[in-house]
């Protein structure tokens, strides 16, 4: 099994799937011989040729927007956002059409289609090349939105959503692309969607996370268990969106303590509506308040990003308040 | 010494200015012709005829309908059919439609029935859309594809199927109308871009009513023509009186041969009036003189088809009274059939959101069932 | 005092700071002549011409992005969206500028612009007709957002926008526009952005409520009380960012039971973010879970939106939950 | 019969289309005249020679901080100087410039000083942004707004403030700039399209330099050039060497003047050419080829409008070799103050999100604070 990145894992994925089915083509602003800025479509166009992997004009509204319609007509694009920061312009294709194609069609078309591109902060990216925004994605029905951790997921990910019946929104962590690398295997294998990864087992408190925060959870369950003892359960959720809710009510049904840790700006990042529908369902597992501990709700900075997005002090702070509730 | 940068001249452009600033006839208000006529059978000019007359009527009973309620709204096509009629009539069976929400006559020409329309209109159990948005039509069966009410927010839509069939090989065109107003739109802007740049088989027809609700659509634009858009994008721009069904049908059939040639896409820019309000919950009057509207209302393209086709020998005013007369019960007995019809149940709410439903829809679906019940129960309606 | 409705509330407030202030100026679809489609700005193109009342081409980017720039040079623009669902197209302006010109001019430039617009269902307006898209800008940092349940918040509200430093996102559910008649003070007088109204005093349950749902909320409080005796509390937002946080905690201090009640989808609907603010902070106040009755999960439906919505039974389900728990 | 709908020709467009496909020159690459020049003191022209030398010198040296760290990230201006300092040389004082991210020759030209672009560029203590966003420059002291990352979002911003300027009744003109590839974004066609509709004060410099990252111009769009877009919003537009000073520098004053008298908006296409990478994080060598870029390197904009000066008297060699020398060791100087300045306090975070910090953001400043206190005790850095 050869070890891999991210980035090598999520080409992977789309080389296999393209060799496997000729409807799948990538769009998208540089993809073709500049290998995307992360060169995550590397030597796609040698080997499928510019038919099926299209650089396309600066216009995210009209990469999408065109995606959209070449998914109804019977293609499968995977349409690459260059930083999920500049997806705004593509909003109301997003929100008007690729959501709704099936509902407002009553059935008739559907627009099965992959929007990938990298997102959240940790390399100095600034304001628009950081961004966390899955909450815009997951407030809208009709939408699955994927964020994979590390090299395995990403692969197995990729291919449940080409695979999938319905559009995906898929956020790579960009900081993750080339740090993480690990054996994976060789040729086909799916990841679920909507099943999430117990990183590490616990029984003091529940961590909820996802993205390049699993990492940041971990560090921070290995200070506390060496200081304190407090044994820590990590759930990796993996698909944000239907997220996998009987995961973290079986962990919390272990712990009674929950914690969930995301780079999205608190205020209705998606550990709101975590926090809100286990105040709403399974309050009586808990011992502790719910704390989240977040992106502050401000434009992400360039300076002090470290501080802006959960860290090892942040997370702490938020198990020792559910641990010493 | 001369520069590394090419210079270029109008004749470099690729691109007839004229056909963009002039505008295309065939025949004239009083059905005289003044272009050239489109080399098809008495029976195809007879046929869209037939289609302009049963919009008419259909657009004439949806009016009705929303007026005692029974409609949501409607958005009148009165003075219009001859560019949805035109256009639509240059299509081919596999090619594709993205059509706006004023195209009664392109609906029908493509093959819906006007009982699908109706049941459409009022949203009752056989609306083939199943309750999700009024006053739109399609059906995947004649490749009509449902707009979406953001005006132009299809035409990129149009462009990926133009560009996922070219990719696919097939010989399929797509056809996209939309009104002047859609094209300020960012989608207008994306969509004529992409098909520039990937020569998709595609042709763009804009209804120009000369208005967006009250936006007149000089102060819409300050471009002289919005055929000449086109040179925005490379894309050939073709500019056609759209109360002359012929001219219509002819540049439009020129287009989408070009476009299933590989010769690329066009954009027709087709001169019509709104003769009626935006829509029924629209009032003119706020807005506009009623000398304009009466001035335009005279150019109705129904009545100068039919002069043409009777001083062709084509058509009696007897046959035209059995036109008329025969469609009229036609569509008033299917008025009345789906005047009738059941609601849809209240689980529509929750059909095609996603393949299969998630779990947050399924216990939601259980909340509905839950407040159905409990409102039986208080014996209370809230509907 | 005269009695009026929330269009001719809205237009007033208009006319009055119009008259006060030069620097404002109206702009959008169709609000010249016309009047705008439910005449919210009927008449002041009369009253202050067509460079202070602006019809403008079919663009929502296009309004706003203008709009914040006009802003940014001095002046004061009041924005028409026709409906709030067309808003997408203007998404990056809102989160690219709009939401962020303060911070990233380094607090140089700033754009106080009020972006309103006719949202929620209830007038059989289908998908696109009837959404309350509000999540998508309360999780946009650097934006207000507002939504009046009643003509005399409408213009104190309006007004407070209009006056205030900050970009407003002014929300007005359309089918209040002419049902609610009430008296108001015919001169000047403002609603504090981030003030919520007790609509009706009670011991028992609190509802946080705005927009429309104030009105089913306090039909069904009445079902409750005469049926079982409950006392209801119900509160109107009216800011729904900043939200009035301390009116919610004092409320929960006597009643330790929160029900919350909008339109929006439910998944992070605004009432996620409440009820996890609550189960964060205030968690021992709680005598039970936080029940939250929404819009469903799905696109806003054409037909049967009142059951779509929330509505006197489901309302009622939301507070037997709490009482019975 | 005639039509009640108007047909145009080529003169009624109000646009000349000679001018949109042509090329304006004044020098070419030698030197040499070959166009009218423009009427401005000696005093002047030096002057534009002295801001590009400027701005070469300042990019290199933010090229270097970059490798080493201490830049985030820089957009190379080489070779594109004559474009950013021949359009700002061409406002006064009072007009505001909403430019990109790849022209220091304009922020100087309308007075930024090196060190704050420096300040900026480390986002230090003194960064006038605050720590918001990198490669990003401007300040309101001289009308310089600072653009938005995402490519051609500021367009419309710039169409809004010269609609206000218009409608208080000033005289101010607003300049935008952006790239090629900013040409297809929908801001670029609403911004445009108010522009012409509302006749707005304004100047749109497009600074095509043939590649959006590795997207060659020509897969950009098929219009045959982009000052050809104009003629979708009505708006004139003119191509240019954008390698001639003179040239931008001509046409731009033009515009201004235009704009400042009432007639409107232009669009000027300046034809250049990004002889370095897209950014210090990019690899030209993925898609282009050594020799296109060798054969534009040589049409360098300073050597060009050197050897204008020399020829014209207004500079000897050796006065250039003073003038590299001299402001290389000032900018030397600044470059290393800049380097040690310290950086900017954590609290930067939550400053200017709004006129007055929100109770959530008063929560999250304490969270903030605690945990920098905490990473102290526990002896921890995270950045
Ligand atoms: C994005 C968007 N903004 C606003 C509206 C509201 N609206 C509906 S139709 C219309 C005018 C459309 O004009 P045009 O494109 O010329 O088509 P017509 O109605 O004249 O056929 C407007 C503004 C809308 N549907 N979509
Ligand atoms: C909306 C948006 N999409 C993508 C990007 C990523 N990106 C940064 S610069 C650039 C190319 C811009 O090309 P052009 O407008 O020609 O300007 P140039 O860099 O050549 O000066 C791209 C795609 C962006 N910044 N914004
Ligand atoms: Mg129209
Ligand atoms: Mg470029």
């Amino acid at each position: 099994m050869p070890v891999v990145n991210m980035v090598q894992a999520l080409n992977s994925a789309l080389r296999e799937e393209m060799r496997r089915d000729p409807r799948i083509i990538v769009l998208g602003e540089d993809v073709g011989r500049r290998g995307g800025v992360f060169l995550v479509t590397e030597g796609l166009i040698e080997e499928f040729g510019p038919e099926r992997v299209i650089d396309t004009p600066l216009t995210e509204a009209g990469i999408v927007g065109v995606a959209t319609g070449m998914a109804m007509y019977g293609l499968k694009p995977v349409a690459e956002i260059q930083f999920i920061d500049f997806i705004y312009e593509a909003f109301d294709q997003i929100v008007t059409n690729l959501s709704k194609i099936r509902r407002r069609t009553g059935g008739m078309y559907s627009a099965p289609l992959i929007v990938r591109g990298p997102c959240c902060g940790g390399v100095k990216g600034g304001m628009f090349h950081s961004q966390s925004n899955e909450s815009y994605f997951i407030h809208t029905a009709g939408l699955i939105v994927v964020m994979p951790s590390r090299p395995y997921d990403a692969k197995g990910l990729l291919k449940a959503s080409i695979r999938g019946e319905d559009p995906v929104i898929f956020l790579e962590p960009k900081i993750l692309y080339r740090t993480v690398k690990e054996e994976i295997p060789d040729g086909d294998y799916i990841v679920p969607i909507g099943e999430s990864r117990i990183v590490k087992e616990g029984s003091d408190a529940t961590i909820v996370t996802w993205g390049a925060m699993v990492y940041q959870a971990l560090e921070t369950s290995k200070l506390v268990e060496s200081k304190h003892g407090w044994s820590i359960e990590i759930i990796d959720l993996r698909t944000l969106f239907p997220y996998d809710k009987d995961s973290i009510i079986e962990s919390l049904e272990k712990t009674g303590r929950l914690v969930i840790v995301h780079e999205a700006p608190k205020t209705l990042g998606l550990g709101a509506e975590i926090a809100a529908y286990i105040a709403e369902n399974y309050i009586e597992l808990l011992k502790a308040p719910i704390i989240r501990v977040a992106g502050f709700d401000t434009p992400f900075p360039l300076v002090h990003e470290k501080l802006y997005m959960p860290n090892i002090a942040r997370i702490y702070m938020g198990l020792s308040k559910v641990m010493s509730y | 010494m001369g520069s590394i940068f090419k210079k270029y001249s109008l004749e470099d452009l690729g691109f007839n200015v004229e056909e963009a600033l002039g505008l295309y006839r065939v025949i004239d208000e009083d059905g005289n012709v003044v272009g050239e006529e489109p080399k098809v059978s008495g029976e195809k000019l007879l046929e869209m005829y037939v289609f302009m007359v049963r919009a008419r009527i259909l657009d004439d009973w949806i009016l009705k309908l929303q007026r005692i309620g029974k409609v949501a709204i409607h958005a009148p096509n009165k003075g219009q059919e001859a560019v949805a009629v035109g256009a639509a009539s240059a299509l081919d069976k596999g090619d594709w439609l993205f059509p706006s929400y004023r195209e009664l006559g392109a609906y029908l020409v493509r093959g819906l029935s006007e009982e699908e329309i109706l049941d459409r209109a009022i949203a009752d159990a056989d609306d083939p859309l199943k309750g999700a948005e009024f006053a739109i039509y399609g059906n995947r069966e004649y490749n009509v594809v449902p707009a979406p009410v953001p005006v132009g927010s299809h035409i990129p839509l149009a462009v990926g199927a133009a560009m996922a069939a070219k990719i696919m090989g097939h010989k399929t065109v797509v056809m996209a109308i939309f009104g002047d107003g859609a094209t300020s739109r960012g989608d207008f802007h994306s969509g004529l871009n992409f098909a520039g740049v990937f020569k998709a088989p595609a042709v763009f027809v804009i209804q120009n009513n000369q208005y967006a609700i009250s936006l007149h659509v000089t102060r819409q634009t300050a471009a002289k023509t919005l055929a000449l858009k086109g040179a925005a994008y490379g894309v050939p721009g073709v500019r056609v009186d759209g109360n002359d069904v012929l001219a219509v049908f002819s540049v439009a059939s020129k287009a989408v041969e070009k476009a299933r040639n590989g010769g690329g896409p066009t954009l027709i820019e087709a001169l019509t009036y709104r003769v009626g309000p935006h829509t029924t919950a629209d009032d003119p009057g706020r807005y506009r003189s009623q000398e304009e509207a009466k001035a335009f209302e005279k150019l109705d393209p129904i009545d100068r088809y039919r002069k043409y086709l009777i001083n062709r020998g084509l058509l009696s005013d007897s046959e035209d009274k059995r036109i008329w007369g025969e469609w009229g019960l036609k569509i008033e007995d299917i008025v009345k059939k789906c005047y009738n019809k059941p609601p849809l149940p209240a689980e529509v709410i929750f059909y095609n959101v996603y393949s299969k439903p998630t779990w947050n829809l399924i216990e939601q679906m259980g909340e509905l069932r839950e407040s159905l019940k409990l409102l039986e129960e208080l014996g209370l309606e809230v509907e």
